[in-house]
């Protein structure tokens, strides 16, 4: 018989970050021809974890792979996760193509999400490019559940096609709402589109804010966040006051596989949304 | 009549892009501007045709679009209220590049381009400033379009 | 009869060694540690005294490893070589979960934390404790991986000093070696001389003192500490390179475009070498690998490296096409990012990274480039091809 | 009053692609011509000018079947012109890494080729369907081949691990260790295939072989021997060439080996167990005595019944060659500087048959001239001769039944060629 | 990818080739008979003498386009498939055979054939791709297994397969092999070369040879460099580019550019 061991192991707790939860698809919205929206409920238990606007979940389509996905829907609505997915690889196409009833896995939420408590009492802008508008959409969310706290509320998006809009129904409610301005631009458009037609960044210079009390959340491709920050500098916003959500390829969502790594950021760590000030040097070097 | 026309001639002088200009161009060109309506869909220039105007937009706004016999029309870009729409009749031959549309009720002053040019030649130190103004409309044009031509949002 | 030895140090005489490992097989532990292996000292399972790399040296240079043989006899003749103790605390393809799915149920199980044995290990450098030191922040400071903590708080560390160094070391202006200082259980120090052939030991945890005490000491004398003060000299005077750990950070962050990026891309074959020889460099990616059947699958993690084109890639595109933006990112993080999201540097100063390098690159040349010329004008020219 | 053409698409100087044709005339059978037209690789061609050390890796390309048995055949050639002779463990090593692939290969051969057609099944698959213990059986037993092959060669297909002088790395003791219990498990299955296989029904032919096999002194051939024959011939492998030529035919971009004096001859299990019977491994021995296995076996069906008995030899060998297993201290013979250069042939038995390679060397290392010739060429005019009886036995039939017993007789004689027999296509010429 | 019927059917043709390629599909031991299971077999001729017309579902081709009959006949394969996967060195890159794109093929069948105008084949040896589409490509000579496995299993369940584009060095260092470069001085192509082999060659103590061809961004100059350095000739490194995968972009500038040197 072996004697002990010095000081045999402590037994840890349980837990591991290591365990996709189960959810059941229970609604499933096609937003455009490669983007779907689906809706996620516990298989067990009636609740899901809180998030903060901005964060991401790992999904998780078993036999196929795992993806960091934001989260889209509403903070309070404590039964559902809500994720735009568009298909742009192996784990995102079956992701967007999930069905009613199918079971999914998700780990999270993980990261850091967008500082809304500093946009109270200032104007809020929100400049959006395509599918950067899930991850925005559970702040606006959470600010017209408490808009007294803001001032004015704006917000661009741009997307490349009429056809490429998502939340097509709920964009004109909201664009029908007296208390947000709502904008949207596409990249192009046929001769159905009565809309604007141009790039997101047109759009500053007709947002109604006040520069110098303003805080802007931009979330997008980086080149679109780029022209974006450098327009509202330009409008006197502050650039400690502009905020970007970057995204990288993340493999585990903790901070341990090293995929997300930007500058001196482990975004799923310290972002995704991280102030504009502390990426915009390197937003401006090649291949970093 | 004769209220419209100091209207019109205020509406000149505080849009954005010839606001701050020097008041005796101003004046110079005042003569050569009117102002025109069109409705929703209207056709507002047309590519191909004379391109006789430099366009101010006042309200509403301007679809500019490409169209080609054998393929949808495009709208590549909208233009607004403070916005400018071409720089056809600076240069020979004057002709529009562009469908322009109205896509709402849209309201705009136009500047004859036969006098604008003579204008601009008669006050050199002016016509400067005019291209300090122009140019850049010109260049942010480019670079929109650059930016479309990446098709940021297609991967 | 020698004096005994006290609760936390003695000297075992080499003839005892054999019996450090008895007790440890005895008490349970599978003992990993040096021993020689496809013509080189890899850490391995270690059965008995005869198993570590007695009589062997090592020869290293900037993409150079020779193992030769020495006469002497000594036991711990030799540098850190190919391995590190990473593949044990975080394995190269280990299984995170699996899943069973059956209509719409979806089982999950976690994959396997704990091998059936504590680890012990054998041999463990000064600088590879402040590895391991390193590893705790990456694996345990934010989210705790459960593989790595298991294993890591249930390994028994034995260390063992430095008694020979290599032209690829540069552990003192890490300040991380060579002498052995901390982060131990329980430590060697081999010493040769006329005074015989014998090992300082040192205790400095309670699992440590229980296994001193099993151990046949005596206590230390002058003659022990003089040979240890005179290796210690000789050992710190054959190391050549330097890093300036303390400058690194901003060096980097002002030369970010700096042209030797794009001299040191020409170079470097992408072969991620240096950062699966690196004891610190935590890289990984994962894989589903689904049953045929379809019903079952599993979900590996496996050592990724910020060197594949594949690392960088967003939707359908690598950021990251060049090699030069490659070795930029890699040495920009271990030297200088590593700081920022760890407050440490990542590197350690062990000299992996330049023995295995196919072609020799030499971090601590390519930092002083950075250094001795900074460029006049910012180049632009980062995604040039070679 | 007819003529009818039988024409057969698929097989190579190396397996592949081949096809067979025979024309009928007045129900006499005029031509039999066993056409391979797998395109040609030039393998001779591109083998000048390479190092010598590139021969095992190179010509073991030529099939991905028996890679091992091009490797040994080069080896062996290339080792004569080195003037190192490799003995002891090592050599056994190569015997055991031989009996991996002789395992994987009659395997292959028994159940996923040959067996369907004796159960009357198209494949495997279907067989499986209906007697699923049996295919599994067959594929435990490939797979124990295998294993031995990847263990010793890195891999199964193209090991990487045999070079001139021996092996590259030899296996660990614990490596070999792991060996044992299936190579156990597959001697057991071995010895139920022979049984098994007995008990099939086989057509009543009787062939006249002339039978070319190796002869070692005390071995089963598989790496070494004398090139023995039924007729009494009796050399030592350098004058292979005196007795056999090979000889291109315009329908064949495989080259066809003849005896020179004798005609066409026969190559694989059945010459090698008809000359080498007293040499077989104790229980092969006495599993063919229970079997009655006649001697020699002249009925080409039965092939199946001598694979399977030398599955149980390779077993047998495997097993004492793992259980006797201590690691050498070299892992190969080094060959000597400068290199002396010459010429050197060598032949070994392949699973399917006797494998011929000759080479000429420069001094410096590189290779002159190559000369390989596989089993496959050596037993294309004799197979055109089975099927050529086959016909003229079964004239009468339809042409669906006899394309169907022609790719039998193909089959009966060669797994590389089974590959492309699937690919028959029988073009009937009745006049 | 499009969606797979319920019962996809699976085809496997030959071109000029050793079968090495498909025989690993028989050699799947293990998962065979699950596989048949979940695919109906419609045209292996090493395999099955049922044969099935097409169109199939997943077309595993192996070899490469050596005459003028299979330059046609592999179009009519690719009419006839939904899904084209390549499979192997041959397939991939011409395979050895393609040795004779930097030689007289006249020259090689005189050394082969005493009557060579029997033989008709091309002066080339291409791979599939420069024939028709291909829809993916597994590298190897042979093919790894595993990726095979994970291939088809990637098609049946309509998702990309996980093949890395990286280099050997990343899966002989997860193994655990010494970098016997390094360790040895040996000519090792392992940096250079694409994963998936399982860096067998290293594990059994000499270079990697290639069989995998060029890694994503194969960097291959310093690599020749460094192994002149050790005393590699420039005829070694010719033959060494100039063997499995001889004719793939990179290490076809590799041995034409040791070619020049050395004349």
């Amino acid at each position: 018989m072996p004697s002990e061991p010095f000081g045999a192991p402590v037994p840890q707790e349980s837990g591991t970050p290591w365990a996709p939860v189960p959810y059941r698809v229970s609604e499933r919205t096609q937003e455009t021809a490669d983007t779907a929206t689906i809706e996620l409920e516990p298989l067990e238990g009636t609740r899901r974890p809180d998030f903060l606007p901005g964060q991401f979940n790992m999904l998780y389509a078993p036999n196929i792979g795992e993806a960091a996905i934001s989260i889209a829907g509403s903070p309070s609505d404590l039964r559902r996760w809500v994720h735009t997915v568009r298909s742009a690889g192996k784990t995102t196409d079956a992701l967007a193509q999930v069905r009613v009833g199918d079971v999914l896995g998700v780990r999270g939420p993980y990261g850091k999400g967008w500082p809304l408590h500093e946009a109270e009492g200032k104007d809020l802008l929100l400049v959006v490019g395509g599918l950067g508008l899930p991850p925005l959409r559970p702040v606006l969310y959470e600010v017209l559940s408490h808009r007294d706290r803001f001032r004015r509320v704006e917000i661009a998006y741009g997307a490349r096609t009429p056809k490429d809009l998502v939340y097509y129904e709920e964009i004109q409610r909201w664009r029908g709402r007296d208390d947000l301005r709502f904008q949207v631009t596409v990249d192009r458009a046929g001769t159905e589109w009565y809309g604007d037609v141009g790039i997101v960044t047109q759009r500053i210079p007709d947002m109604r804010f006040e520069g110098s009390s303003t805080v802007a959340f931009l979330c997008g491709p980086e080149i679109m966040m780029k022209g974006t920050a450098r327009a509202l500098q330009e409008r006197g916003v502050l650039t400690s006051r502009i905020y970007v959500s970057m995204e990288r390829n993340m493999k585990c969502g903790i901070g341990q596989c090293g995929h997300c790594q930007f500058g001196p950021y482990l975004l799923c760590r310290d972002g995704p949304v991280l102030p504009y000030a502390s990426v915009e040097r390197f937003l401006a070097l090649r291949e970093f | 009549m004769k209220e419209d026309r100091r209207e019109l001639a205020r509406e000149l002088r505080t849009h954005p892009f010839l606001q701050g200009l020097d008041p005796g161009f101003l004046d110079a060109i005042e003569g050569a501007t009117q102002e025109r309506e069109f409705e929703t869909g209207d056709p507002v220039v047309r590519e191909g045709e004379p391109a006789g105007e430099l366009i101010l937009v006042l309200q509403g706004k301007i679809g500019l679009e490409l169209v080609a016999p054998d393929r949808p029309r495009l709208s590549l870009l909208t233009v607004g209220p403070g916005e400018i729409v071409g720089w056809s009749w600076l240069l020979p031959p004057r002709i529009w590049q562009v469908d322009g549309r109205a896509l709402k009720a849209t309201r705009v002053l136009t500047i004859e381009g036969n006098a604008l040019r003579k204008v601009l030649e008669d006050r050199p130190k002016d016509a400067y400033q005019f291209m300090l103004r122009l140019v850049p409309v010109i260049s942010r044009r480019l670079h929109i379009a650059r930016i479309q031509v990446m098709d940021i949002h297609a991967v | 009869m020698s004096p005994a030895p006290s609760d936390t140090a003695g000297v075992l005489e080499r003839k005892d060694l054999g019996r450090l490992l008895e007790v440890l097989n005895g008490a349970g532990y599978r003992v990993v540690g040096p021993r020689v292996r496809d013509g080189a000292i890899v850490y391995d399972e270690l059965r008995t005294e005869e198993d570590l790399p007695i009589g062997w040296r090592d020869r290293q240079e900037a993409g150079t490893y020779r193992l030769e043989r020495s006469e002497d006899g000594r036991v711990f003749d030799f540098n850190v070589g190919p391995h590190s103790w990473k593949k044990y605390l975080f394995p190269p393809h280990h299984l995170l979960w699996s899943t069973r799915q059956e209509g719409n149920r979806l089982q999950v199980a976690p994959g396997p934390t704990l091998e059936d044995k504590p680890l012990a290990f054998l041999g463990v450098r000064a600088c590879e404790l402040a590895a391991l030191q390193i590893s705790d922040r990456v694996f345990q400071g934010g989210v705790v991986d459960p593989t790595y903590s298991q294993r890591r708080s249930s390994a028994l560390i034995i260390a063992v000093e430095c008694s020979t160094s290599a032209p690829t070391c540069f552990c003192p202006s890490m300040r991380t070696g060579p002498e052995v200082t901390q982060g131990f259980d329980l430590s060697l120090r081999e010493l040769l001389s006329p005074w015989g052939h014998r090992f300082l030991v040192e205790a400095a945890t309670d699992r440590g003192r229980a296994l001193l005490r099993q151990l046949p000491l005596r206590a230390g004398t002058e003659e022990d500490q003089g040979d240890l003060g005179a290796q210690r000299a000789r050992v710190r005077a054959g190391i050549q390179r330097s890093l300036p750990v303390d400058e690194a950070h901003d060096l980097l962050q002002e030369n970010l475009e700096h042209p030797r990026w794009e001299t040191v891309g020409r170079r470097c074959l992408a072969c991620t070498n240096c950062t699966m020889a690196c004891p610190t460099c935590f890289c990984s990616t994962t894989e589903e690998v689904p049953s045929l059947s379809g019903e079952t699958s599993e979900h590996f993690r496996r050592w990724d490296s910020c060197f594949n084109l594949a690392f960088s890639q967003l939707h359908t595109i690598s950021v990251r096409s060049s090699i030069a933006s490659r070795y930029r990112q890699w040495l920009n993080h271990k030297l200088g990012t590593w700081w920022d999201q760890f407050g440490t540097s990542g590197c350690v100063g062990c000299g992996r990274c330049i023995t295995w390098c196919p072609v020799g690159i030499d971090l601590t040349e390519e930092l002083a480039a950075l250094r001795a010329k900074a460029p006049s004008t910012p180049t632009t020219a980062q995604g040039a091809k070679a | 009053m007819t003529e009818r053409t039988v024409a057969v698409n698929y097989v190579a100087r190396v397996e592949g692609e081949g096809a067979l044709r025979v024309r009928i005339e007045q129900q006499r059978v005029r031509e039999v011509e066993l056409r391979i037209f797998e395109p040609p690789r030039f393998f001779e061609a591109f083998l000048r000018g390479r190092a010598y050390t590139e021969a095992p890796d190179i010509t073991a390309r030529i099939c991905g079947i028996c890679p091992v048995a091009y490797q040994m055949s080069a080896a062996h050639a290339l080792e004569r012109i080195a003037g190192i002779e490799v003995s002891g463990t090592v050599r056994a090593l190569r015997r055991l890494l031989y009996a991996g692939e002789w395992i994987e290969s009659h395997a292959l051969h028994i159940y996923l080729l040959h067996l369907p057609d004796f159960l009357g099944f198209p494949d495997a698959v279907h067989l499986a369907e209906r007697h699923p213990e049996i295919v599994k059986q067959g594929l435990e037993l490939k797979r124990a081949g295998n294993q031995v092959m990847e263990t010793l060669g890195g891999r199964a297909i193209h090991p990487i691990n045999v070079r001139i002088g021996g092996f590259y790395r030899c296996p660990t003791s614990e490596e070999m260790r792991t060996l044992r219990s299936p190579l156990e498990r597959a001697l057991a299955q071995a010895e139920a295939t022979a049984r098994f296989v007995a008990t099939l029904t086989f057509p009543q032919v009787q062939e006249d072989y002339q039978f070319v096999a190796l002869r070692h002194p005390e071995e089963y051939p598989m790496n070494q021997g004398r090139v023995v024959s039924s007729s009494g011939l009796d050399l030592p492998v350098e004058r292979f060439e005196e007795a056999f030529q090979e000889q291109q035919v315009p329908w064949s971009n495989a080259l066809q080996s003849r005896s020179k004096e004798g005609g066409t001859y026969l190559v694989g299990p059945l010459a090698r167990f008809a000359l080498n019977r007293d040499r077989l491994t104790p229980r092969a021995a006495e599993l063919a005595k229970e079997l009655k296995v006649p001697s020699p076996v002249l009925n080409p069906f039965q092939a199946i019944l001598v694979r399977a008995l030398e599955v149980v030899v390779a077993c047998e060998e495997a097993l004492r060659i793992v259980r006797d297993y201590r690691e050498p201290s070299e892992p190969f013979v080094p060959a000597p500087t400068p290199f002396p250069g010459g010429v050197g042939q060598a032949a070994t038995e392949a699973p399917r048959g006797l494998l011929y390679h000759r080479y000429e060397v420069g001094q410096d290392g590189l290779i002159r001239e190559a000369k390989i010739v596989p089993p496959t060429a050596q037993n294309q005019a004799r197979i055109e001769e089975d099927v050529r009886h086959l016909v003229e036995r079964s004239v009468e039939a339809e042409d669906a039944q006899l394309q169907d017993a022609c790719e039998r007789a193909i089959r009966n004689h060669d797994p590389c060629i089974s590959c492309a027999t699937h690919f028959l296509r029988l073009d009937l010429q009745r006049n | 990818m499009p969606a797979l019927g319920p019962n996809p059917r699976l085809a496997v043709f030959k071109f000029a080739s050793c079968d090495g390629c498909q025989l690993t599909l028989l050699d799947c031991e293990d998962e065979l008979l699950t596989l048949t299971r979940r695919v109906e077999i419609a045209d292996f001729r090493e395999a099955s003498s049922q044969v099935i017309e097409g169109p199939y579902d997943l077309t595993l081709v192996e070899g490469s386009v050596t005459t003028e009959e299979d330059r046609h006949r592999v179009q009519e394969i690719r009419a006839e498939s939904r899904f084209l996967v390549t499979i192997g060195a041959c397939a991939t890159s011409g395979g050895i055979q393609a040795l004779r794109n930097f030689a007289d093929v006249e020259e090689f069948s005189r050394v082969v054939y005493a009557s060579p105008q029997y033989i008709r084949t091309l002066a080339t040896s291409t791979p599939i791709r420069d024939h028709v589409s291909v829809d993916l490509e597994l590298r190897g000579c042979p093919i790894s297994k595993h990726q095979l496995l994970e291939t088809i299993s990637a098609v049946l369940t309509r998702r990309t397969p996980d093949l890395p584009t990286d280099s050997v060095c990343i899966e002989c260092k997860r193994r655990g092999n010494v970098c016997v470069l390094v360790a040895r001085g040996a000519t090792c192509l392992g940096p250079v070369t694409q994963a998936g082999c399982g860096a067998i060659c290293p594990a059994f103590h000499r270079g990697c040879y290639g069989c995998f061809g060029p890694q994503g961004t194969p960097n291959v100059p310093p690599l020749t460099h460094r192994l002149h350095e050790l005393g590699a000739s420039r005829g070694e490194l010719l033959r060494v580019f100039r063997t499995f995968n001889a004719a793939a972009p990179a290490f076809r500038q590799a041995s034409e550019s040791e070619e020049r040197a050395k004349t």
